[in-house]
This record gives C-alpha cells, structure tokens and sequence, in this order.
C-alpha cells in the first residue's frame, strides 16, 4: 500500500538490482563504486554546493542532443559562450516513455546520419560511462532533465554517471507530461528515486532534487505550482533528500511572479523538514512563445527582469527560438546572455514594488488551503493524499493531459495580467479565495465588454505569443461575440502549407 | 461563416483529433477541440498520446470527415510512419491534416511540408496555424468534397 | 545682441531667403506653397497629433541612408516589419556641418558605387521633392533627426518637403556635437529655426519639435538633461512653438528613469507656457553598448521595460547592433519588436515602485536650481543666461565635447547605480544637494574599498557595455590600486588588428 | 609594468591623440588619455574634430613617438586620407595607431583593418579594445623601436 514512508534498505536493493537489468547498460550502475566516483570529482562540480552557496541567481539553460561528442560539444559551448553556472542534460522522449530500443535506434541513427533524430540525450542507452565522460569534460555541474514519469533506472544510470542533481518529481512529471501513468505507481516510482538520492546523501554525496514547477507551463496559477511542489519535496525529504529546489514558472505579471516565488521560498522553508535545505528556480515563461525571435527577446527580457527583482536561487533560461523547436547552441547562449545582462543590470538597484505581500498573502493562503486538503484525503499522509486530491480533483492541473488529473480548473487573467482561476472544478479552496479571482475576473469582463468564459482562457493561452500578456478581445470579435466562431480571421498569422 | 454557409453544424462530419506518439503537448488540441466544436463540427478528441492504431479505430468507428493529427515534440515523422497505410486498409477516406512543430530544430519548413504531402497528409500546417484557419480549411474539404483542396490556398493572413 | 525675444516677421523672411540661396535645392522651398502641401497631407501624417493623441508610449527608431529610394525601402520595412509607430530620417554628417559639397560627392558615390558611403540622409541635397516623395512614400509621420549645430536650410527643407517634426536644440546639438561652434550663435540659428516652425504653425501647421534630451549619452545626471529641455523648451516657445517633445536618455537605474521622466514632464508642463503641448520621449540607452547582440538585447530589454513603467509619450529604440555601426534594417526592426513586446506585456500590469518620489523630489530640486541659475545668470533673459551660465560652469555637460561648455561635471554611480555627481565643476547647485551625492558616492566607495576617483568614472563608461551596471573595480584592480595601471590586463577583451 | 620596466614616465615620447574629421565622440578618447596619463605617456589630446592639418602640425610641434588617431562615426576612411602622405612630407615618423568604428555598418572587421593598414597606419584596434591593450602596444612600439612590432602580436585576451 502506498505510504509516505522511507523504503527500507533491502527493497532499496532489491529493487534497483531488478531495474538495472532492464537494460545491458545497467550492470555497469554500481552504487559504491558510484560513490567513489563522486568523492573523486572536484568540488566544483558538486551541484547542491555550487547552487546553495551562490549569492546571484545562478543561470542554467536546457539542453540534450542524441550523440555524447555532440552532447559535450555542446555543453562546453553554452559554458563557454553562454555564461552558464549550471549545465542540463536534456533527456530524449523515448527515454522517458522508458522505450529504450526505440531510443537505441534513434541514437543509431543519429550517429550515423550526423542529425538529430532524438529530441534529447539517451542517458539510458549511454550508460554510466559516457555519463561520466560528459561530466568530466565540462566545467559546471550538470543536471539531468526529463519528464520521465518512470525515471528510476534513468536515475540509476545518471547518478552512477556522476550527475548530482535530478529533475523531476511524482506529480510534475506525470500529471503534464503523460496521458495513463497511474499516479500512485509514478508516486512509487519517485519514492525510489529519492531513496536513492538519499542514499547517495547519506554517503556524503548530496544529490539535488528539483521538482519540476512549471507543471504544464500554461497559466498555472502559483498556488497550485506551489502545493504540488510542497507535497513534492516532502515526499522527497521523507525518503532522505536534503537539497531540494523547488520551481516556479514565469506567468508575465511581475507583482505576481515576485509573489509566487516568495510565497515558494517561505511555504517550502516552513513545510519542510529542518535538515532539507531548499533553494528556488525560477522558470522563464514556459507558456506559448511569440514566432519571432526579436519578440522572444522581449519575452526572456521580462524573464530576467524579474528574476533580478525575485531573486530566485537558480533561472532556467529560454532561448529566442523556442517557438520554432530545439534551439541552435548559439540561440541557446544568447538566451543566456540577454538573461545575464538583465540581471547583473537591475541586480544592485533596490526597486521595491508594492501589493507583493498581499498577492503573497493570497497565494500562500490558498496554496495552504490546497495543502490541507492533500493532508486531509490522506489522513495525515501525503502519498496517499496527493493520488486521492488529484483524484477528487481537490487538487488539479490545468490544462493538465493526465488522466489521473481532471483538469477541470481553467485559469484566466485578470485585468491586471495575474492569473486567477476561472473555473473551479472540485479544487479545495473556500468561497472567500473564490469571490476574489471572481471578482477579478468580472473586473476584465467588465473591461472588455464580454462575458466569462473560455474564449478569455483561448485569448490569454495565445496572448503571450501574440505580443500582449492578456488576450484582450479584437474590436471585430467583441462585436461578433455571438457569431459562433471560434476566432475572427482577420488576423491570422501563419497557417498551412498547401500543395499547389 | 456559419451564417453565411446558412446552416448551423457540419452534421456527420466527424473530426478525429489527437496527439500523436508519446508526445503530451495538449494545449494545441484543446484550443482547437473548442474552436472546431464552436464551429460545429462533431470532434472527438482522442487526446494526448495518442497511437496510430488508436486514430486508426477511431476513424473507422465514425462517419469521419477528417483525421488530424497534432504533434509537437519533434518526432513526428517517426510516428506518422505508416498511418496512411493503415488508413486506406480500413478503406478510410477521411482527409487527413497534420499540424503543430513538425520537426526536431530550426528547420526548413519548405522541406516539412513536402515531407508530410508525401507521407500522404492533405494540408500541412505550421505552429503559426490560428484555429480559424484551421475552421476554414475543414469547411472547404467537407463540404465541397467535389472541388480540387489542392489548388486552393486557405492562408488567412491577407 | 542676443535675446530671447521672437524673431520679427520681416527678419525671418529676409534671413530665410538668404539662406536658400547657399544651396541650390533652397529655391524650391518655397513658404506658401508648403504650407498648401502640409494641408494636402492626409490627417495620418500628422506628427504632433499622433504623438499627442496616443495612449501609448509609441515606437520610433533612428534611420538614415544615403539613397531616397533605399530610405524609402527602409522607412517602409521598419514600419511593416518593425510597426515602428513614428518613422525617422537621420542626416549625414557632412550635412551636420553644412558641408553641401561634400555631401553631394558621397551621395553621387552612393549612388553610383550602391554603398552607404554616407552615415545618413543628406536632405539638403535632396532637396523638396524628394523629401516629399519619401513623405508620401510611407503611411506614419516622419521626423528629422540630425545633430546639426546650424540646421536652418535643413530645416527650411525639410519642413517645405513635408516632414512634421524636426529634432535638435541650441544647445542638446551644439554641446554634445560639436568642438568649435560658438553657442551664442548657435542659439541664434535655432532661434530662427523654431520661428519658422512658429510660423507653420501659426498657419495651422503644427509642427513638432524635440529637443535632444540625452545630451552625451554618457551618464548625463537627470537634473541636467531636464535644466537643457526646458531652456531649450523656452527659447522655442517664445518663437512660437506649440508641440514639444522633452527628451530624457535612459540611465539604467529603474527609480531614477522613471523619476527623472516624471520630473522632465512636471517641470516642462510647469515652465513652458500653456499654450504650448508638452510630451517626452525616453531614449533607450544612448552610452555605450555591449559588442554582443545577445546582451545588447537585455540593454533594450531594461529599456523597454522601465519605458513601461514610464509611459513616455514616445521611445527611440537601439537595435542590437548598436555596437558595431549603423544597424541593418532587421536589427533595426528587432530593436523595435523586442521594445514592443517588453512594453505591451507590462502595459496593462500595476507596478508601483517605492522611492520614485524622493528621486523626483531631487532631481527637480537640482534642476530647478540650475534653470535659477541661467535665469540669473541672463538677468532674467533666458538665452543670454544659457549663454553665461555654460560660460561660468553653472550650467555644464559631462564629456561635453564643446569649447562652449566646461566640461568639469564627472557623473559616477552610486551605490545603488543611479547616476550622481563625482565632480561639480561650477555648477550651481547648492551645498545641501552636493552632500546628497557626496555621501552617495562615498557610499559606493567604501562598498568597493577603494577612493572616489576617475578611475570610477571611467569603469561606469564602460559598465554597461561589460555587462553590470556599476562599473566595479575587479578583485585584481583594487589589489593594485595604487600600481598605476588604468586598468588591468586580465580580462581584457578586443583589441588590435596587427598586421602579421 | 611601471615598476617592472624600473622607470616612472615615457619621458619625451609624446603621444599625440585626436578624433579625426567632424567627429564629435569624445568618451573613448577622455578614457585613453587618463589610461596613457596614468601609464606615464605624455599625452597631447587635440579633442575631437580634429583635421589632418591639426594633426600634422601638433605632430611636428612635440618630439612625437606616436600619433593616435580616433574614429567612432563611420567616416573614417574619407577623413585618413591623405594623413600619411602629410606625416611623411614632415619627416615625422610617429607610429600611427587608428582605433574606434572605423566603417559604416556591419562591416568586415578583416577587409576594415586592412584598409587602415594600407592607408599606412601601423596598428589598427577595433571598439573593443581595452586601453590597456593600448597602452601595451604603445610600451613596446615605443621602448623597443628596434623590434619589429609588425610581427608582436599583443592580443591581450589570453
Ligand atoms: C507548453 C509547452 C510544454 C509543456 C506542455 C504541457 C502540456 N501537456 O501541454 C511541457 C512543459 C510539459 C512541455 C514538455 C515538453 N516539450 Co514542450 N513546449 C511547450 C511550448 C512552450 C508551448 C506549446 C503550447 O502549448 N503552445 C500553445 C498552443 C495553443 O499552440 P500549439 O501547441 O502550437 O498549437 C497550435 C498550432 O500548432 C496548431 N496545431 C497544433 N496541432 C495541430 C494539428 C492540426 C491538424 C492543425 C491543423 C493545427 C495544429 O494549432 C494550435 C492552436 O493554435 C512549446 C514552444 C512554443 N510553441 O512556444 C514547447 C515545445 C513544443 N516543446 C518541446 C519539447 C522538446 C518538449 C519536451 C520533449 C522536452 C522538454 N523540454 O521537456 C517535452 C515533451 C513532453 C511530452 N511527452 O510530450 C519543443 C519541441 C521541439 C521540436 N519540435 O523541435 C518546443 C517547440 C520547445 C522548444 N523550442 O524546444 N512542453
Ligand atoms: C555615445 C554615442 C554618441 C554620443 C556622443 C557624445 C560625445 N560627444 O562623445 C552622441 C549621442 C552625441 C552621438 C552622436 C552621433 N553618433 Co554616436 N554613438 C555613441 C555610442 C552609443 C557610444 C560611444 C561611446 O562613447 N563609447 C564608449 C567609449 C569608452 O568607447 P569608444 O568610443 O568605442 O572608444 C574605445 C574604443 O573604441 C577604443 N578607441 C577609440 N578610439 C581609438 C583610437 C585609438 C588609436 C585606439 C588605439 C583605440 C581607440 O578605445 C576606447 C576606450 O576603450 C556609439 C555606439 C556604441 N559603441 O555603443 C554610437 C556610434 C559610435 N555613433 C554613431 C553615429 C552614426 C553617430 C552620429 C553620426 C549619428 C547620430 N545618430 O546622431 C552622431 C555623430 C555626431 C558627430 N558629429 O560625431 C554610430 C557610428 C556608426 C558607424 N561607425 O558605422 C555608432 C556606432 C552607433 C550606431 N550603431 O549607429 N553618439
């Protein structure tokens, strides 16, 4: 049965001797000459050390190509003309379907075509070696980053390899990134993987953990990124983890991105136990971005704005290619650079703003309304809570793919651009909260002259892209509110490629 | 256009749409469920993660008018790899579209395109796609089965 | 004798038909008939009601080259491409200097070799028609921007071809512009230059004029700019002025640029007379600026965004080359996108930001000081006071390059990095607001463990462009402070092209 | 590097330091004049606006060791022209260093400085250049005038 309880040593074993013969690869994942590979490795490269310790927000970018000479090529460029503190390792989507001969093949292929047929790094199909490779041939300590909702042997692979942080957790890597994973399972799969970061932190290697914030990227109001990552990083600590960072994605309002991250900072800090040590990370918007890179710059500027005002331990930057897909390295290093600029800029001005501590007080207040309900559906313990909320849809995801999740929550803006919830659903917040984002949110209906409704959540999912942070309604649309499209066409950019 | 069409639904033309291979990325197809069915088309949405044989299935379940197929992750071409196949097996004759990020990369968009025509694709359409464009498109090809979609070009941006 | 007192009718005419004389395309700028042209001019290309009437700050890049047709072509892409709200033609500097003939032979070398051997517009050689080509030629309105001591033929060329809006003052373009010019005589020449827009305007042709607020572009304090706009405000009002546009170059702290625009507008509105509309402009970073287009971004993007929270009536963009030379028309066009998607994201979010009043309360305090200063120092006439008061020092300009002006105010940041006052020369500001910036700076100094000296001075010239906004000793710098290197060697960047 | 060469001042090794043509940027000259100060060149700054006449006489006037020519507009090849020819016919054999934006637009920086060499300047330094790269050049070209600085490469980003 499912509990929010350390995994005894023996399953620990056991378990991981069974997953390692998953794949060839794993035999070579052995803990304690894993243990010793770490202790050999220069403080620098100790992530949780690099990460806690610094007094700058530290920025790191994403990153994963198929091939380990292109992987290396790679980092060292970001390191080199990007500035990098921190460097990713960006795992493929095969990998983190645990389709692994799929991913032998992609890699194959990559190798043999010179082009990248995988959207990322096959650590699996590496195996330990190459992991170490990699490590050894950059300067920065590097992270493995997925959205494997089974990581386990990834995990297994990747640590023995020498990386000191993960990414990932039960809920951020299930609920946004897949459609069947049973919640419960992932929970369990997870549980493991903290095990054996604590493990490996028992032995004197503090493996960092980073749940994964932004969740679907799209809207996400701050409360329910921050229950999630809450719950995330107790179950984490319960299995041993002692740095934790727990994220954050940009949603473009600058008061309530300020808030959010400290509201983050405090509710980990107060729910997590003492000996964890919790650092934060912000997210550059994860939503839509604008299919124009000049325009993508403006996107990232607010970024690095406002992580200069947060103050975030660690940014993971975006590139101004992301609309179009994988970024060039050069794409990548500038994202970084236009990020460095604007914080070592803005870092020694004092600019406080105000209305951040009520925006705060809001969201902790119904961030904690969210806790509580997790605590309750589990009588007191968390794993069984989080499977049962998600379940009531006490705690939900918008936007969220999962079926383990009802996405029934629809967040929408406000008229100042801070994301409130539209439509409830079943979430355990009480009618006080509700009355305000309603009230809020009658204020832009208000404003724009239309009614609620999701044609407000279509407009906003798209503002960002289109150039605005509110999908205000066109004049030609609100006046044909009633005509039953979907969107006026007038004007449309992009569109199809015909034949002709 | 509903007006000026003068009728109110595109009645048994079922629009199957989901996301294919093990890609999760469901804002695309929410957004464009909503408009589609706003326009209304009878949509059914299979959702994210979405194999080949489940589109398959499920346009052989319905009267359908129109297969599409969003993908966004980068491994599109992988995925779509023998669905026409199995679509003219169950004698399919839906038209069938693909949209989202179609390739891993900067890539060249000409060369996408042409890429999915040849994998048997109707119309191929870039991220920049706006819902409408996608409304207008489905309202051509269902309702005027008769006339050539080749050789029209159904770019909003005028 | 020199006095701020409008220029007679019959002077303006008989000093206008001189001047067409020097070149030949002055005779086709003939008064009557330009002003039938103007009134022919479709309601659009009004510069001062656009500006005026406009909600939001709008967007205008700076532009010049050679060719008419290839400034059409330009003017045209950075309004589609770039939806540069107001268009701008820059003047080449042969024309700054009247150099006609020299001007000519480039323009014949431009367009004979198809190069841009011209760095802008030489309108003057165009002469009326052209410059009304190019007028009808886009759909905004177009403004002159130059940096021409004595533009009087320009300006009576232009205005006849049809532009609306001419930049430049008596002082904001002799000052920073120019060694020689005496500035008595210049003040003269833009006497006669904003009469004539008096003139136009009298006739129903309002014609827009913007002074040159970032003067050096260098750390120019705030409360000098303002004392500039307005003298310059006061001279064109007297000869009949009715738009102006007060400009203010980014500093790059957030509190002071948003102090400084608020004191620039309160101070223009208080000064100038009622009849006159005042709007202002924020000129994106005018120093310096990073060899890298990446970081040069987050320069623009820091632009952008403190011109959200400013809300200019106007903002002249840079463009990410602004480095390297004369940007091409896509960066130009990026330069204004990215602008643009800083401005539209923040547009409609509150951000109120703590301590803008006190900074405000400053600058107009020193400001104010300085405009007494050049009111006493004329006995009340204001241009003979401009004239005296940058001859005593009262009135002076960082890095003024102008005999006419001391030069002896050294700008440094403080600690926070608003822009203060190292050394005051004469200027007259009193020994309460010295104090102020003393202890600001010392401030900074002991944080740096070093003395105030040039050596700060020169390190905040090139802050920006290193990537900071406080030019910092290095750790190694402030070891060997006393070595009597300038700076050292270590992490120096550029350099030479030796031949080998 | 004061102490290690063991003397305090470039003594009679004038340097002389101007913006070339209508050139009004004055920044990156004050900043070179207090570096080449402090690194005990006996500097003459003419300011800016400079003419080659100007430069040519001030030249002569002092025991010139080098002529430091700055260009941040764009116009610097018509403003050079004819420099060289002008310092010769005075005997004056100054290095001659040109630094700053030396081309309109986004030039070639290899085709630029090749003109500039051409034109007869002894080293040519683009914006990016620190003055402390100056004032190494300027110390070997300089104190070692037997050397051959043509094959001293004085990169100082190392
Ligand atoms: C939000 C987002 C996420 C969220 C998705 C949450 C969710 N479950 O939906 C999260 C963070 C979880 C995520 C994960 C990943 N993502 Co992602 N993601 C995005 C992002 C930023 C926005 C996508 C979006 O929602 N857009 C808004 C909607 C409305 O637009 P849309 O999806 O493009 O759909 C419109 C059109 O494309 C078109 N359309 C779409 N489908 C179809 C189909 C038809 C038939 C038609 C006619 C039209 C059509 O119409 C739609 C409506 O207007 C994009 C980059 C971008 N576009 O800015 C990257 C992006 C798509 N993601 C990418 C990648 C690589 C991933 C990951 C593999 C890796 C990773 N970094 O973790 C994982 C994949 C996980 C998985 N198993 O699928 C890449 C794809 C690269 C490529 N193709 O080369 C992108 C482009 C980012 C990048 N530059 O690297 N992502
Ligand atoms: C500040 C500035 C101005 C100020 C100048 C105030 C003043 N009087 O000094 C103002 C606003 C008045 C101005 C005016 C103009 N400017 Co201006 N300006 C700049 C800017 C932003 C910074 C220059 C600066 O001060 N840098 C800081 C100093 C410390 O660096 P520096 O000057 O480069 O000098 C260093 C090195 O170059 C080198 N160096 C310089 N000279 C020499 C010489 C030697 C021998 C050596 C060894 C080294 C060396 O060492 C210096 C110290 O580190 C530059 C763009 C940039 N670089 O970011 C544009 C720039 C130089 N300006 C430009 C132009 C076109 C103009 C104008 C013609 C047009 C206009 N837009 O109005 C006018 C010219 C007026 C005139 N008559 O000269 C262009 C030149 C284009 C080109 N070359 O292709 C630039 C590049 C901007 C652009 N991208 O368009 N400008």
């Amino acid at each position: 049965m499912l509990r929010d309880e350390r995994i005894p040593d023996e399953e620990l074993i056991e378990v991981e001797s069974a997953l390692r013969e998953r794949w060839p690869t794993g035999a070579d994942a052995e803990f304690e000459s894993a243990i010793a590979y770490h202790e050999s490795l220069p403080t620098t490269k100790r992530f949780a050390d690099a990460l806690e310790s610094a007094d700058q927000p530290l920025l790191q970018p994403r990153a994963g190509v198929p091939c380990l000479d292109d992987q290396t090529e790679l980092l060292r460029y970001l390191d080199k003309e990007g500035g990098a503190d921190l460097l990713p390792t960006t795992i493929d989507s095969y990998t983190r379907d645990n389709e692994y001969e799929k991913a032998q093949r992609g890699l194959e292929e990559a190798r043999e075509s010179g082009e990248d047929t995988l959207n990322g790094f096959p650590a699996v199909n590496h195996g330990v070696e190459a992991c170490r490779e990699l490590v050894e041939a950059v300067d920065a300590p590097i992270e493995v980053r997925h959205g494997t909702p089974d990581a386990r042997l990834l995990a297994i692979i990747t640590l023995a390899g020498g990386f000191q942080s993960f990414e990932g957790g039960p809920i951020s890597y299930n609920i946004p990134y897949t459609k069947e994973h049973d919640l419960k399972e992932t929970i369990e799969h997870w549980q493991f993987i903290d095990r054996l970061c604590g493990a490996y932190t028992k032995r004197g290697v503090r493996i960092n953990r980073e749940p994964f914030g932004p969740l679907t990227g799209t809207l996400v109001p701050p409360s329910i990124a921050i229950a999630v990552m809450v719950v995330e990083g107790l179950l984490a600590a319960t299995q041993g983890v002692r740095s934790l960072t727990l994220g954050y994605g940009q949603v473009g309002n600058v008061v309530q991105d300020v808030a959010a991250l400290r509201a983050l900072r405090e509710l980990g800090e107060e729910y997590l136990p003492n000996d964890v040590v919790v650092t934060t990370v912000f997210h550059e918007w994860m939503g839509g971005f604008p299919p124009d890179e000049a325009r993508a710059n403006g996107v990232i500027g607010l970024g690095g704005a406002t992580a200069a005002l947060a103050q975030p331990d660690k940014v993971i930057t975006k590139s101004p290619q992301e609309f179009q897909g994988v970024p060039t390295q050069e794409a990548n290093a500038a994202g970084l650079r236009t990020t460095r600029q604007l914080i070592d800029m803005m870092a020694e001005q004092e600019i406080i703003i105000d209305g951040i501590d009520k925006e705060q007080e809001l969201i902790e207040r119904t961030a904690r309304s969210l806790l509580d309900a997790v605590f309750d559906h589990g009588d007191g313990d968390v794993a069984r809570g989080v499977v049962a909320a998600f379940n009531s849809g006490a705690l939900d995801v918008p936007f969220a793919p999962s079926d383990s999740a009802k996405a029934d929550v629809l967040p929408a803006r406000d008229d100042d651009g801070r994301v409130r919830i539209l439509q409830w659903g079943d979430l355990a917040v009480d009618q006080e909260i509700r009355d305000i984002h309603d009230a809020r949110l009658d204020e832009r209906a208000r404003t724009e002259g239309r009614s609620r409704s999701f044609r407000m959540v279509a407009d906003d999912v798209d503002a960002i892209s289109d150039g605005k942070l509110i999908g205000r309604p066109t004049a030609s649309e609100s006046d044909s509110e009633e005509s039953g499209r979907a969107t006026d066409g007038t004007d449309t950019i992009g569109g199809e490629g015909d034949a002709d | 256009m509903v007006e000026i069409l003068g009728y109110d639904t595109h009645m048994g033309q079922t629009v199957i749409l989901g996301v294919i291979g093990s890609d999760a990325h469901v804002v695309g197809i929410t957004i464009l469920e909503q408009a589609l069915s706003a326009a209304g088309f009878d949509v059914k949405n299979l959702g994210v993660q979405t194999s080949k044989d489940e589109f398959v299935s499920a346009a052989q379940k319905h009267d359908t008018g129109a297969v599409l197929v969003s993908s966004l992750y980068g491994h599109a071409r992988q995925d779509c790899q023998g669905l026409h196949k199995q679509l003219a097996d169950t004698e399919c004759d839906a038209v069938t579209y693909i949209g989202g990020n179609l390739s891993v990369g900067q890539d060249d968009w000409d060369d996408t395109r042409e890429h999915f025509r040849e994998l048997g694709f109707n119309r191929v359409f870039d991220a920049e796609t706006d819902p409408s464009a996608v409304v207008s498109a489905l309202e051509r090809d269902l309702d005027h089965r008769t006339a050539e979609p080749e050789t029209q070009r159904v770019r909003m941006n005028s």
